[in-house]
């Protein structure tokens, strides 16, 4: 597959994420918002490791294992990820604990 | 080798002695003891004069230096003395004159207080000293020294009674104008220094310093010794404070501002006679503006009633006189009537002072007359003074005013006969007021009436020495044509002054223009004694009131100059320091605190907005890495 | 190695002494002791005596420059849990965990100080954010700290994923994530770099920017400071903010070094948008806590002038920066803490009440001002030096100076307040004379850095 | 050896004295701490002059090119005696004013006393740099600590103000230092600078700044008169005395010889605002009724002459300065003690509510005529050889076509200053007293002892300024030197 | 028109429609289920690219997992009505446009690299697979992988701390 298909793919997933977290007053789907970046993210990666390895095995090494580091780097992602949901998600929890709502309008006591 | 002249240095330090010890123990001191010390370094002084003027006729002149005054570079000013002719001359004038005014004022000043006594004495002399200084410097910086220094002592002593605010404004008036003066002489002082790289005058004078200078050159800097000789002589245009001046005491009147500051204007122009000779443009203007000075003082003297004014403004015109004389040339001559002034002028304001002392600080004319009994000694020497400064042959006036008459035949005759008349007014407005104050009958009031006295004898003793030397004066400068070997002035000053062309009139010229002047001045004198002699006073009208009013140049200078300077003044301070540059600087601060206030609202608090900001200025960045920058 | 795997231990340790320990004070006995203990052995590393001996396959590479940091940061963190660990008792219940998320962060810092691999880069930023989210939220009851805990959370998450957009695209372009591969000689010669590679090392620059509180990427800056408990905020704002700028000029000299004629514009643009916002807005605040906050964002500023340089002098400079910043605005936030009212009128006659504290925090003030012989100025000074070395930007230097002009504006009205103002301000309960010889300790050290900078510069060459 | 001990003798007791609680005993250790600076600064004039006492050198900062070089040339010299002679002046006129927490305030005056010897002294530019923010830091605190109600305000812009123009000369030593050879900030080094004339172009402004707005020449001046107004006398008298010298100082060694081409081509502009400010400031003096800001206006006007005189850029306009910085300073210190002694007695400086102190007040009145005459520069007195070298220096400088009017102006600043100077005695000393200045008390010892010191001064210069000068005569004639364009531009 | 490019259209068309769902969807829940739709065309990705362990753990922690704690989260705010409130319809427009830009910009500046001719090898090579990644994990990688679990441990606290009931 050329890899611009993949760069363009991924771009636009995150570009989608990025407006869901421009468009939306829901703390929890801008989360999710993020949460689609990081995929985007991940799907690109993906992509370049695959690239990267058929660069290396075309330069004749069958046994390389050039590109798995972007695929390691997906799984580091993913575990961050995890972690950042699990604290994310509880001070979301705290928020709706005290102002019952989770509407990022109403974080307005802090400006100027 | 080691000039016995070399202690001149004495001859001003005495007075500065007395100013000292007048001055820090005025507390202590008793009034007879300051008016000794006063006097007795005065006289002490004189003797000295005396001798230094014996070794200068016996040719020995000499330039003592002392140490270096200032030093820079390759400009190097001593503090040294010059004894010369011209400055012995004035030594003998400053120190003889002066005494006596000392000796004068002791009794003159005896009303007041012990420590203002002291106060007046250390005054006087420290003016003796500035002015000693004046004449014995040996460049223009000390000159200048002495110059300012006589100027600050006028406007102390003017201002001496310094409860009267009057006063003080006359003394303000007559500092600030001198100062003006001065500025001029300053910068020609730099002009000179820049174009020869000294002030001595015998590297300035020396023949090879004198080549160098360019024509433009020597005119710049004459007419700017010539401003400040109009400032410190009181010469069109800065000559109105001399009047003012008249607050001061009396004996400060005759001293300062008759016999010896005021003619310093006409020592500076002598000393420095070669500059002058080389540029005729600024002798004329010299000439003119003397004669014109003499004239209007003349005029404005005709009608004033305050008896000092009258003096004053005749002071002026004679001022005016010299420098006509100086304007033509007549160098010798002007120095010449500078002594004959000296001994009538100071005559008649101490006798002035005397009167005035009579009446108890009465000063104007209208409520005196018939004085003549009651002050003999006074009404005599007065008179003496009138005739001398009239002109009546022997009397000394006479024999200085023709020489400067003459020289101005000889520029040419215009001159002359404006010259003539403003003499014929002299003797016109001094006899006016001689015959009001002494003739016809007392205008006064009772009481003043009844303790008139005549002054006691340390007043009238200097009167009486006053007139002698009025009388004789004019006999060290009489022409060559009634006495053979005469102008013994002339030729004594001859080595500092280049005696200018001899008269190229015959004897009899001469002869009948002395007869004319001498016959015009005696008609006037008549046509005083017909008006004045028993005067009653009437109300001045039409160009009289202008006349008394002094053509109205204060008033002139005060629209044209005074108040536009403090409106423009008052301007800046309200208008322009405030509202355009304090304005300026705190501006900035107002443009942060503004701007500050507005960039606090880009913090809304609101997620959503922050990120779209982010994300704006994100594709911003883009944009401009990836297509701006090509 | 030392700092990293002892800093995880005894955040560990903190865990369990939340329930061994029932004393506050034995807690706190412990943490300080520990960080004491990480000072030394990260000294003791620096003198070469390594106790762990780890192959990280490159990634992690403690050099001078990393070492030297980690010991100002560590010092800074000690000093500052001696001056306000009391304080976090008043925070919340959980007092052992905050200090094993300040060990875990020191962690993160050693980390990032170090890193030679995007990877570790980003595990190091993580590591720093996630407890810092926490611990901005610690203050539970309170609305401004959740406000500012969720805001800082959704943020900071936003710009983590910029990052890694931005390290998939570098890796695309170089198929590594060491650093020194994303420079390798290719790059230098290359007419024109990979688009991908820029496009990553932008996206990069973006998120670094971020943490480091740079305009334009700079709005959670005062919410964050304000609204986290000031016992934090002074931790956040100075130490960590301090760590990532060394990861910052890390990842740009050796990781981007060959490109530098593609950022440095734009870092030039970014530092004067940092240096106005932060010091225009600073003016006009009311709350001491907040101009500080944004004092924090002018400083970082003058931060970004050592990047934009890149050259000897501003590494030292950046040094010298972290430390003298660091201890000034450690001190301003410990009496801070202890005040009532955090506004400036707060302050009114504070000098009258207490001279000392007053006079200490008179220097500090004077040295984030930039006055000379304090650490602050030496610091900006080193700042424009090596941005005057860089070259023609003659108008950087006059900029960043007047505004360093207007930086004295909002500090010295805090020492109005205290010295020329009539008031009668003083700490809400009385302070221990502990605090007042550490006020004092914190004192001499930034006039000592200000006087003998080389006695710190030294250790980074020998 | 000297300067080293001139810096530090103020230095530590100035520290010292933050610890002294007693009141009586603080005054007594300032007093006893300005007259050993002022023995030092002696020493280093007469029995000391050998090179090794008047120089020092230490190791500082040596990875940033810095180092701790002092140095007492000429100019240094007297302006480091006129700063040991003003403090025992100051203190012992102000003996009788208490302060509270005064032990806080002579601390402080003794920290600026020591940074401004700092900057007299410093041969290092980064080290003048230090001294020069460090006088200015306690002269802060001083003015809106014990200044007058609105002092907070106005000493606040007069620190930001001189701040502002502080950093930029901070941009322009760092710029010269950029250039050097040998990357030091030594001043050797930066006087061998060679930078182009386009570039000497802004840094001279970068200098200029903070010189001019420290001095302050006109447009920079408004912050002066409000600070002299509103700061306490004691605190006024050493701004205005000797701080101010700083920046004609900083002409002198670090604007004339670093950048000679840039000062030459600006020379024009720089003379041009200074004679402008001399005749604004002159007319504004005249308007005022204040006495506080008479004087302050008549010194914006001194300094102005100061500054056109430097750029004149010759041997006589150069020494006059150095020597009118001394006695400008000692006859300006002189006209506050009178001015602070009227404030105190009758709690106003309106000229206007004063009048007829003479009659009651002899000594005071004398004095203080004195002063004021040598204030405008009355011959033998101290004032007249400085003011008449500068005018001679302006005059014959060769670097402008304008030589003759700059004088003619400069010259109508000396009639106005007599103007202005005379109005004043004449409404607070002479006419009659009224009410208020009926109950004038005459000077006391002190008073009195301090203005007898400034008189003798006076005239002891006034009659032989020739001491004077042949102390800065070396100084000046090495700065001309330097600053010489000829052979930069034939090297151009 | 290989099957492989049919997937892979197919997959890419799901993946983006879905995303589009989740961030126009009105209620929460649904944006929810779409994003896991999404997960799951990114999972079929994944395979198509031969990375079966990623495929693996997109599937079990994202769609299962995270995922699921999401919903349990939504439901516990009972925000499964349509609560969201109106938001300021400019700004909405404004996110858009410029999330829009940040696409287009993107897009011009990456449609040409250097790399476009490039391929991405898909269905084979090996180095998807659980053998050798975890090969790699625990041998190059052990350090970060270490590393990580100090960043669980911080989360763990950190989620103590923020949860528990004081």
């Amino acid at each position: 597959m050329p890899i611009n298909y993949y760069i363009f793919l991924s771009i636009a997933l995150f570009s989608i994420g990025i407006v869901g977290v421009l468009t939306r007053r829901n703390a929890i789907i801008i989360f999710m918002c993020i949460e689609l970046m990081l995929n985007a993210v991940n799907l690109m990666f993906v992509a370049f490791s695959k690239m990267h390895y058929k660069v290396a095995v075309t330069a004749g090494d069958i046994a390389t294992t050039a590109g798995s580091e972007g695929q390691i780097f997906v799984f580091f992602i993913m575990v961050v990820a995890a972690a950042e949901v699990s604290v994310g998600l509880a001070i979301i929890v705290m928020m709706y604990r005290n102002i019952h709502s989770v509407d990022v309008n109403f974080l307005n006591r802090l400006k100027h | 080798m080691q000039n016995d002249l070399q202690i001149v240095y004495l001859i001003p330090l005495l007075p500065l002695i007395g100013f000292l010890v007048n001055g820090l123990g005025r507390k202590q001191l008793s009034k007879s003891m300051v008016s000794l010390v006063g006097c007795g370094t005065i006289l002490a002084s004189f003797i000295i004069s005396v001798w230094v003027f014996m070794e200068v006729r016996g040719g020995n002149t000499h330039v003592a230096n002392y140490f270096d005054f200032l030093s820079v570079g390759n400009l190097e000013i001593p503090f040294a003395f010059q004894i010369d002719q011209l400055s012995s001359i004035f030594l003998l004038i400053i120190t003889g004159v002066g005494f006596l005014i000392h000796v004068y004022s002791a009794s003159y000043m005896q009303e007041e207080k012990p420590e203002h006594f002291g106060r007046y004495f250390s005054y006087l002399n420290l003016f003796v000293f500035s002015m000693l200084l004046l004449v014995m410097g040996a460049n223009f910086v000390i000159m200048f020294i002495g110059w300012e220094g006589v100027g600050l002592c006028s406007y102390l002593l003017i201002g001496y009674w310094f409860k009267k605010t009057e006063y003080n404004k006359a003394a303000n008036k007559a500092f600030v104008m001198n100062r003006i003066g001065d500025l001029a002489f300053l910068i020609a002082i730099f002009w000179l220094i820049s174009k020869l790289g000294t002030v001595s005058y015998n590297e300035v004078f020396s023949p090879a310093n004198l080549a160098k200078l360019k024509t433009a050159d020597i005119t710049a800097i004459t007419l700017l010794l010539f401003v400040g000789a109009t400032g410190k002589s009181a010469q069109i245009p800065l000559y109105t404070w001399l009047p003012d001046a008249m607050a001061g005491p009396t004996p400060v009147s005759a001293l300062i501002h008759a016999a010896t500051m005021v003619t310093a204007g006409i020592y500076m122009i002598a000393r420095s006679n070669l500059l002058y000779s080389m540029s005729p443009v600024t002798m004329d203007i010299v000439a003119y503006t003397g004669l014109a000075t003499a004239l209007l003082a003349a005029t404005i003297a005709l009608k004033q009633n305050d008896i000092k004014k009258v003096l004053a403004y005749s002071t002026v015109s004679q001022l005016g006189f010299m420098f006509l004389a100086l304007g033509t040339g007549a160098y010798a001559a002007a120095v010449f009537h500078v002594m004959t002034h000296a001994f009538f002028k100071a005559l008649l304001f101490l006798g002035s002072g005397s009167v005035i002392h009579a009446l108890g600080g009465e000063q104007d004319i209208r409520k005196m007359g018939g004085l003549s009994k009651k002050l003999k000694i006074t009404y005599i020497t007065f008179l003496i003074g009138c005739i001398a400064i009239a002109g009546i042959p022997p009397f000394s006036g006479f024999f200085s005013k023709d020489a400067i008459l003459l020289s101005a035949y000889t520029r040419n005759p215009l001159l002359y006969s404006i010259a003539l008349f403003t003499a014929l007014l002299t003797a016109f407005y001094m006899f006016r007021l001689f015959f009001i104050t002494f003739t016809g009958k007392f205008r006064g009031t009772t009481e003043q009436e009844h303790h008139l006295h005549e002054s006691p004898a340390a007043m009238t003793i200097p009167l009486i020495i006053l007139a002698v030397l009025s009388v004789i004066g004019g006999f060290v400068g009489i022409p060559e044509l009634f006495m053979h070997g005469g102008d013994k002035l002339g030729e004594f000053l001859s080595p500092v002054i280049a005696v200018h062309e001899g008269h190229a009139v015959t004897a009899s010229t001469e002869y009948i223009l002395m007869g004319l002047s001498t016959a015009l001045v005696v008609v006037m004198i008549i046509f005083a004694w017909s008006r004045f002699r028993n005067y009653r006073q009437r109300e001045e009208t039409g160009f009289g009131k202008v006349l008394e009013n002094k053509w109205y140049v204060d008033e002139l200078y005060e629209k044209l100059i005074v108040n536009p300077l403090n409106k423009l003044g008052d301007f800046l301070n309200k208008v322009f320091e405030k509202s355009v540059i304090d304005w300026l600087v705190n501006g900035v601060g107002r443009v942060v605190n503004y701007s500050g206030r507005q960039l606090r609202l880009l913090q809304s608090g609101q997620v959503g907005n922050y990120v779209l900001l982010m994300v704006i200025s994100m594709v911003l960045i883009f944009a401009l890495q990836f297509f701006l920058r090509k | 190695m030392n700092a990293l795997i002892v800093s995880a231990l005894l955040g560990v340790i903190m865990m369990f002494s939340s329930f061994l320990l029932k004393q506050k004070s034995a807690v706190r006995m412990v943490a300080t002791g520990g960080m004491f203990l990480l000072l030394l052995l990260n000294i003791l590393e620096m003198n070469g005596t390594v106790l762990f001996h780890i192959d990280t396959k490159g990634m992690i590479a403690f050099d001078r420059f990393a070492l030297l940091f980690d010991s100002i940061a560590i010092a800074s963190t000690l000093l500052y849990l001696l001056l306000s660990a009391r304080d976090m008792e008043k925070v919340g219940v959980n007092y052992a965990e905050y200090f094993a998320l300040i060990f875990f962060i020191l962690c993160g810092i050693t980390l990032t100080s170090s890193f030679k691999s995007l990877l570790i880069l980003f595990l190091g930023i993580e590591i720093i954010s996630i407890p810092l989210y926490i611990l901005t939220g610690s203050d539970k009851r309170n609305l401004k700290s959740n406000e500012a805990s969720l805001k800082y959370f959704l943020l900071g998450s936003f710009s983590t994923g910029l990052m890694l957009m931005g390290i998939a695209l570098i890796y695309g372009a170089r198929g590594s994530f060491f650093i020194s591969d994303i420079s390798d000689i290719r790059v230098v010669t290359e007419a024109k770099p990979s688009v991908l590679l820029i496009a990553g090392m932008l996206l990069l620059l973006f998120s670094m920017a971020f943490k480091v509180s740079a305009a334009p990427f700079h709005f959670w800056t005062p919410d964050v400071y304000d609204g986290a408990p000031s016992v934090f905020t002074s931790f956040m704002a100075t130490i960590v903010k301090a760590a990532v700028f060394i990861a910052f000029i890390r990842l740009f000299d050796e990781g981007f070094g060959g490109l530098q004629k593609n950022w440095q514009l734009l870092v030039g643009i970014i530092t004067v948008a940092t240096l106005f916002v932060g010091n225009i807005t600073a003016v006009f605040q009311q709350s001491v806590k907040r101009m500080l906050a944004y004092s924090s964002i002018a400083q970082a500023g003058f931060m970004m002038l050592s990047l934009y340089a890149m050259n000897a002098a501003s590494k030292e400079g950046l040094l010298l920066y972290t430390a003298a910043y660091s201890l000034a605005t450690i001190g301003i936030f410990a009496v801070l803490i202890k005040m009532n009212d955090y506004t400036f009128d707060g302050f009114n006659g504070f000098a009258r009440q207490e001279p000392l504290l007053a006079a200490t925090t008179t220097i500090f003030l004077l040295s984030l001002a930039g006055i000379p012989l304090t650490g602050g100025f030496i610091s900006k000074f080193y700042m424009l030096k090596a941005t005057m070395e860089a070259g023609n930007n003659l108008w950087l230097v006059i900029f960043a100076v007047l505004m360093a002009a207007v930086s004295a504006y909002y500090y010295f009205r805090v020492i109005q307040a205290m010295y020329f103002k009539e008031g009668d301000a003083r700490p809400a309960e009385p302070v221990s004379g502990a605090f007042r010889w550490t006020m004092l300790l914190l004192a001499v050290l930034v006039i000592l850095i200000g006087v003998f900078p080389d006695l710190l510069l030294n250790w980074f060459y020998f | 050896m000297i300067p080293v001990l001139l810096i530090l003798v103020p230095l530590l007791t100035g520290l010292a004295t933050f610890f002294i609680k007693k009141e009586s005993l603080v005054r007594y250790w300032a007093l006893l701490s300005s007259l050993i600076t002022l023995t030092v600064s002696v020493l280093g004039l007469t029995l000391l002059k050998e090179e090794n006492y008047l120089q020092y050198k230490a190791e500082w900062m040596q990875t940033l090119g810095s180092s701790f070089s002092v140095k007492l040339d000429g100019m240094g010299q007297l302006l480091c005696l006129l700063n040991a002679v003003a403090y025992p002046l100051i203190l012992l006129a102000t003996w009788k004013s208490s302060y509270k927490r005064s032990n806080n305030f002579f601390a402080l005056m003794l920290l600026a006393q020591a940074g401004m010897m700092g900057v007299f002294l410093a041969m290092d530019a980064l080290l003048f740099y230090f001294f020069w923010e460090l006088a200015l830091v306690p002269m802060y605190f001083l003015c809106s600590q014990w200044g007058g109600e609105k002092r907070i305000a106005v000493t606040f812009k007069f620190f930001i103000y001189t701040f502002l123009g502080s950093l930029l000369m901070l941009i322009g030593i760092l710029y010269i230092q950029s250039h050097t050879v040998n990357h030091s900030f030594d001043i050797a080094s930066f006087y061998q600078v060679n930078i182009s004339a386009k570039q000497q172009q802004f840094v001279f402004w970068l200098f200029f700044a903070a010189f001019a707005i420290k001095m302050p020449i006109f447009p920079f001046h408004t912050w002066q008169p409000d600070t002299y107004e509103q700061a306490p006398t004691a605190t006024t008298m050493v701004l205005s005395g000797v701080m101010v010298k700083m920046g004609v100082f900083g002409l002198l060694r670090w604007l004339l010889p670093v950048v000679p081409i840039a000062s030459y081509q600006w020379g024009d502009v720089v003379t041009s605002m200074a004679i402008i400010g001399m005749i604004y400031a002159s007319l504004i003096a005249i308007q005022q009724d204040d006495l506080k800001r008479l004087v302050a206006y008549s010194s914006i006007a001194h300094i102005g002459l100061m500054c056109a005189a430097v750029f004149a850029e010759n041997q006589s306009g150069m020494q006059g300065v150095m020597i009118q910085m001394f006695n400008h300073g000692i006859n300006i210190i002189g006209l506050w003690i009178v001015v602070e002694l009227i404030e105190r007695q009758f709690g106003t400086r309106k000229i206007s509510e004063l009048g007829g102190l003479a009659q009651k007040a002899p000594a005071m009145a004398i004095l203080f005529v004195i002063v004021a005459l040598a204030n405008i520069a009355l011959p033998l007195t101290n004032a007249f050889p400085g003011e008449f070298l500068m005018f001679n220096g302006i005059f014959n400088s060769a670097g402008t076509k304008y030589a003759v009017l700059f004088t003619a102006l400069a010259g109508i600043s000396i009639i106005l200053a007599a103007v202005y100077t005379l109005n004043m005695i004449r409404k607070v000393f002479y006419g009659e007293t009224n009410p208020l200045t009926e109950r004038v008390l005459d000077l006391r010892l002190n008073e009195k002892l301090a203005l007898g010191i400034i008189v003798v001064i006076i005239f002891w210069i006034g009659i032989y300024p020739q001491l004077m000068l042949n102390i800065t005569d070396g100084a000046s004639a090495s700065i001309l030197k330097k600053a010489d364009i000829l052979p930069l531009i034939r090297k151009h | 028109m290989s099957i492989t490019q049919i997937l892979f259209w197919f997959l890419s068309i799901v993946a983006l429609f879905s995303a589009l769902m989740v961030i126009t969807n009105k209620n929460p829940v649904y944006s929810v289920l779409w994003l896991i739709a999404t997960f799951f065309a990114i999972s079929g990705h994944y395979i198509l690219l031969n990375a079966q362990f990623l495929a693996i753990v997109n599937i079990i922690v994202y769609a299962g997992a995270i995922m699921v704690l999401f919903l349990f989260v939504i439901m516990l705010m009972n925000l499964n009505k349509e609560s969201e409130p109106r938001k300021n319809r400019w700004l909405k427009l404004a996110g858009a446009v410029a999330g829009g830009c940040l696409l287009l910009v993107l897009v011009a500046a990456l449609k040409d690299t250097d790399i476009k001719q490039q391929q991405a090898l898909v269905n084979e090579g090996g180095i998807g697979l659980i053998k050798s990644l975890g090969k790699e994990l625990f041998t190059t990688y052990v350090v970060p992988f270490e590393i990580s679990s100090i960043l669980f441990l911080s989360a763990m606290v950190g989620a103590v701390v923020i949860g528990k009931k004081e």
